[in-house]
């Protein structure tokens, strides 16, 4: 059976609303509108205005209001139309939400979900590409959840409401429409996946690739292309950016004596330098080449279509870069 | 001849707060009302090829359509000057041309060409003209009415005579920053115009559904404002000369348009599901901007149908050019994805996603 | 007797914004007098404690006290329950003893000791009680403002009969975000209650330096609001009685509070270079809260002037006896540093500055 | 002679005031109070309240304000009160001022700077100790200072003001007191360092240990104590966040073939990990032992004296880390 990461998103969403009367949903054009992306598709419907909350163009107010909501017991589901636009609201994300559990020595919790669309899209420009992951997989308190697939996100969504903590969950919009195989077990509305566990995708024995979001296809489809010169990738689906699965990817690294990181976010800082860093503290006699990072450019978003797509990796990166490491091939750099 | 005075009334009066609102009589003149038309005629027409672009897959991502409301533009330009500066969201289009701007520059950011404002780089949301005082297209919204009020911080520190215009739309008038920076306008009497596009819908969301009090001329409290029929241009003419006098003798102010946009949000919005198609049609037939113009000219005698229906056929033709230019303009060159990230880039090396391949040094 | 009905006018009339304001005439009892004495005198002894210890170096960065605002709290509480929720900034020792907490908790948080109400992890700035339905104790200015909605949603979507008061500063009431937070509770008929504590400066800052139109009780616009004398516990009460009443059957209301802080801002202020000695002394002559309880006691003859100042020992016995006990508690347990990140911690491991040395496991 | 860090700052902003007609200092108390923590004493007095702006408590709103009115033509400099309240304005830190020159191909520079003080102080809590050195450097369009002495505060502020691009600058509360000798030529009003360049503060030959901020002074002190121990450690003092003078890291590394790095900000994502990866990239064939990260404890910030003290890195941390990466002791976790 097949599924949409959109249908996937959306059944977490009903089934956890149906199973607790807390877990409300509130953010821009999630009721009537039925979603910007069409996420909530339905829930108006089904649970009534009180539980799917329009509101107004204001983020700072409404994650505020929803922090405050879930002090008092609420669960809510808090939907930015684009990540970009939590920057508005961070401060509520950030000294309200993850920090209120450690200053009240644990009287406050903060059962609360930030979702919304993560990353890059197709031509929406610098102020509407940015990556998240780095930023809010840096703050304690808060926890950091990365889908890929259907299953990813039926399983961290449904974890993600039921969790007692402020968990930041990046969803990623060119993924919405994408459809993938689903089990049985995944369609239970009892399913649930593990907050802070990597998946390998595909296992493999010359080199590590992680990624997460969209890039974890990619770096599926870069293994194919290197399967067929003779290159055994394993891949790891990060799923949690925070907390990091450091063991899975050590484990793994151990075995390949090789990784190569891939996202689509700022390198400075990123993602791809954490798992480098971690990787060169708990493995660093078992690494055979340099790490290699594959990363969004370190520009602002070019809009045209040329620049945008050498802004971002794309499946030939993630290919040289593993040979490269490899030593398949001798690195060269190109002046742009 | 071209400029007898022709006096005419505004649609509706004008309702102040906290203001003696201007007068509901204009004088204009054969030449004005024609400029009015054929400008019009040509940013309604642009917006319109741009929807067939999109289609087409020529525009990507995002694209704000602003038809329906060009006589916000056509009447602010009308009473400023290009040292006056404007700020607006997205939907920034026709406040390009209406700056001056060309329809090739705006064709080609649209396609992601080297020919573009921004040289492909900006897309839609991000036009700007500065030798025109035409400060952007803004993608977040709310952020553009605090840049809008350093706009005008500049001038008065610079003790200049001109006065900012920072366009916003009703569902931004939410936004607390507009708050924020109004306060502080108003402490420090900074010649400041926030224009309320109040075309009754934010993305899928009435205005009543978002505001408690959608009255935005009233919503400054403290500070002035005027309710103004956005889609006469005469109407927004007048009170952006009004409102420019009060900004330079008292500070800010609030003119709030009641205006329209014909097309969805953006291309992924039809645009039908949250508002009646009757509703729509019935402004088109009752209070479209251009067909006001239209009817003024028919009445005044001042050209004939056929004539008029010769420079809308001439806007399509120049769009058409427009288009077929811009599609002739190449993609920007690969080294610009590292040009620009600063004005002075001292010389450091910047990455593409595969540093080892592809690196530049910043210029 | 103790219950006998005293019937007295507040300070001043109300002043009302979009609303008739409740009337100046309040009963009370001797009891209640003498309540509001005595617990209004041990905050006032508390915090001169809090000056002192933090002079000796007991308590650390930041302390800011609530000396000369203590009416705010105490006739709020006597107007509701421990129900209704209550959320403030950072000034918020006296908050806390007036939701219940004790001078043992205060003391050993400020000092950072494990029998502070956050076990020492908190500081100053954030005590909470949430039995009390207190919500801290929040460093971000402007932040508990739509924290303090959220909880009154909560109430709201629960369909209880609570309703949340939200403290925030005269400085606090320029932030964009109250204006977004109210707008919402206000579309929503949310049960929130703002209270303005105009102690007529945010740190150095007059009132009017900040804030072009310094009638907090007016700055909700489209939502009604109340001028209150916060000096005067009894006006206090009988505003937030009505407040309370409103915000159940209208949704949200704004009380200003006029009070004064007699601190300057935080410990690193001595609070005289922006306001006169004088304006401070006037205020502690003709407007002191505490003052004004004991002249009441006095002309009622509830209690003599001794009686009352055998009180004032006694609270000041409380606090030395609070302040030993908290000057016992020890430090909190090395292994806290990793307690309370989450909730729920997976097992996950964390790491100190030095991860190879001190790592934990979290709970 | 000597000069504090705050008196640095002060005649950095008083000088370049004087030089440039375009410069003002905008920010909450700047102005009649003198400063919060005084770095703009006696400059309202010189020029006047045109230029020296108090602000209302609104930092989304006159950061705002300071952004236009740098893309018109002045160079406004915006305090923070300190850089916790910043994330209140990040936005337009990040979407309006870092994107508009990439986003208009140049058109709209933002020649603009922020400054304050930023991470831990002293016993302030949760809330107010954050550093976030990390986010900013990792945004293309920012660029990020972090001054450490007084000729750093100088001349990193004085080249900040008269960057035509937006700048960050991170400053340290508790370093505003400290005296540090200064040069004739630091004092100097021509008196201009270099963006993007680190400064080796101290030579070394067994291990590099690079600091920013506050923490080059623990490196110097824990690089004394090694020079006893017979260890000689070469501290580099950032200076740059963003640009990363990664030339400079590199060539240490290369002759040291050892690597600390030092910072008080949240370890995940943070400049450690960068610059682990960035030596990993560059140098690794040179790398003799892991790289070890010494960073702010992964927790909000603790009040209690005691937890605060363990929450942020020690002169001892980083000797110990020093001396296990030289192989002079046996790692050892222990478990809290
Ligand atoms: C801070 C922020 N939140 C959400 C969005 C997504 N968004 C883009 S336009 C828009 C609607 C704005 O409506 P309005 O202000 O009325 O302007 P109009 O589109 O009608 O011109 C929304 C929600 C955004 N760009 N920025
Ligand atoms: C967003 C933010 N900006 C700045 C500060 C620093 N600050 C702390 S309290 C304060 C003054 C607040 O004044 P007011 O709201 O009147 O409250 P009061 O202190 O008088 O009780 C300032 C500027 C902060 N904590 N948060
Ligand atoms: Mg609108
Ligand atoms: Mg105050």
């Amino acid at each position: 059976k097949e599924m949409t990461v959109r249908d996937a998103l959306n059944s977490a969403l009903d089934e956890e609303m149906a199973a607790d009367p807390n877990v409300f949903i509130m953010g821009e054009e999630v009721g009537e509108y039925q979603g910007a992306y069409k996420i909530s598709k339905g829930l108006l419907d089904k649970y009534g205005p009180e539980r799917v909350v329009d509101t107004p163009i204001t983020e700072a107010g409404f994650a505020g209001i929803g922090v405050g909501s879930a002090y008092h017991g609420l669960r809510p589901v808090i939907e930015f139309m684009t990540f970009n636009f939590s920057m508005q609201a961070i401060d509520h994300i950030i000294n309200s939400a993850a920090k209120s559990n450690y200053m009240s020595a644990g009287q406050i919790n903060v059962p609360i979900v930030f979702r919304g669309p993560n990353g890059p899209a197709a031509g929406v420009g610098a102020q509407h590409s940015q990556c998240y992951g780095a930023w809010y997989g840096s703050v304690p308190g808060l926890k950091v959840l990365v889908p890929y697939s259907s299953e990813d996100a039926r399983g961290l969504l449904k974890a993600a409401i039921r969790d007692p903590d402020p968990v930041v969950f990046l969803e990623n919009e060119l993924l919405y429409g994408e459809s993938f195989p689903i089990s049985a077990e995944a369609l239970d509305s009892s399913f649930c996946l593990p907050i802070g566990k990597a998946k390998i995708e595909r296992e493999g024995t010359d080199i590590t690739i992680t990624a997460f979001s969209k890039m974890v296809g990619y770096a599926l489809k870069a293994a194919e292309i290197l399967e067929k010169e003779g290159i055994s990738a394993e891949i790891i689906n990060l799923r949690s950016i925070r907390p990091l699965d450091r063991a899975t990817i050590n484990a793994s690294v151990r075995k390949t004596n090789r990784l190569v990181t891939v996202e689509e976010g700022f390198p400075q800082h990123g993602v791809g330098a954490e798992i480098c860093a971690s990787v060169v503290e708990d493995s660093f006699a078992y690494l055979d080449a340099p790490v290699e990072r594959i990363a969004g450019a370190d520009v602002p978003t070019p809009y045209a279509a040329n620049l945008e797509r050498s802004a971002f990796p794309q499946i030939e990166d993630i290919v040289r870069a593993a040979k490269r490491v490899c030593y398949r091939s001798v690195p060269m750099a190109a002046t742009a | 001849d071209d400029s007898t005075t022709i006096t005419i009334e505004t649609s509706v009066p004008f309702t102040g707060h906290n203001c003696e609102p201007p007068s509901r009589s204009i004088d204009t003149t054969p030449k004005e009302l024609m400029t009015f038309f054929t400008d019009m005629a040509l940013m309604r027409r642009m917006e319109i090829a741009a929807d067939s672009l999109y289609k087409s897959k020529l525009i990507r991502g995002f694209c704000h359509l602003y038809d329906g409301q060009e006589a916000v533009s056509i009447g602010m330009e009308a009473a400023i000057t290009k040292k006056d500066c404007i700020i607006t969201a997205y939907r920034d289009h026709c406040i390009f041309l209406g700056r001056g701007g060309t329809l090739l520059e705006s064709f080609a950011e649209l396609m992601g060409r080297q020919a573009g404002c921004s040289r492909g780089k900006g897309g839609s949301m991000h036009f700007y003209k500065k030798d025109a005082c035409f400060f952007g297209g803004h993608g977040i919204v709310g952020a553009q009415v605090p840049l809008g009020c350093g706009l005008a911080f500049a001038q008065k520190y610079r003790k200049e005579d001109h006065v900012t215009f920072t366009m916003y739309g009703d569902g931004a008038a939410n936004q607390g920053q507009l708050f924020e920076a109004l306060n502080m306008a108003a402490l420090w009497d900074l010649p400041a115009i926030l224009v309320c596009e109040n075309n009754h819908y934010g993305m899928g969301t009435a205005e009543w559904r978002a505001a408690k009090s959608p009255a935005y001329y009233k919503r400054g409290d403290y500070v002035p404002g005027l309710k103004v029929d956005g889609m006469d241009a005469f109407a927004v003419k007048q009170a952006c000369k009004f409102a420019k006098e009060h900004a330079l003798k008292n500070g800010p102010i609030i003119l709030e348009m009641d205006t329209y946009r014909y097309h969805g949000h953006s291309m992924s919005d039809p645009g039908s599901t949250y508002r009646t198609r009757d509703e729509i049609s019935g402004v088109r037939q009752e209070r479209d901007p251009i067909e006001r113009i239209r009817k003024l000219i028919l009445a005044h005698d001042i050209a004939n149908e056929k004539e008029l229906k010769d420079i809308e056929k001439l806007a399509r033709k120049e769009v058409d050019e427009a288009i077929a230019k811009a599609k002739e303009s190449p993609m920007p060159d690969e080294p610009e994805l590292f040009t620009n990230v600063y004005r002075k880039g001292y010389g450091v090396e910047s990455f593409g996603a595969d540093r080892k391949e592809l690196r530049a040094t910043l210029p």
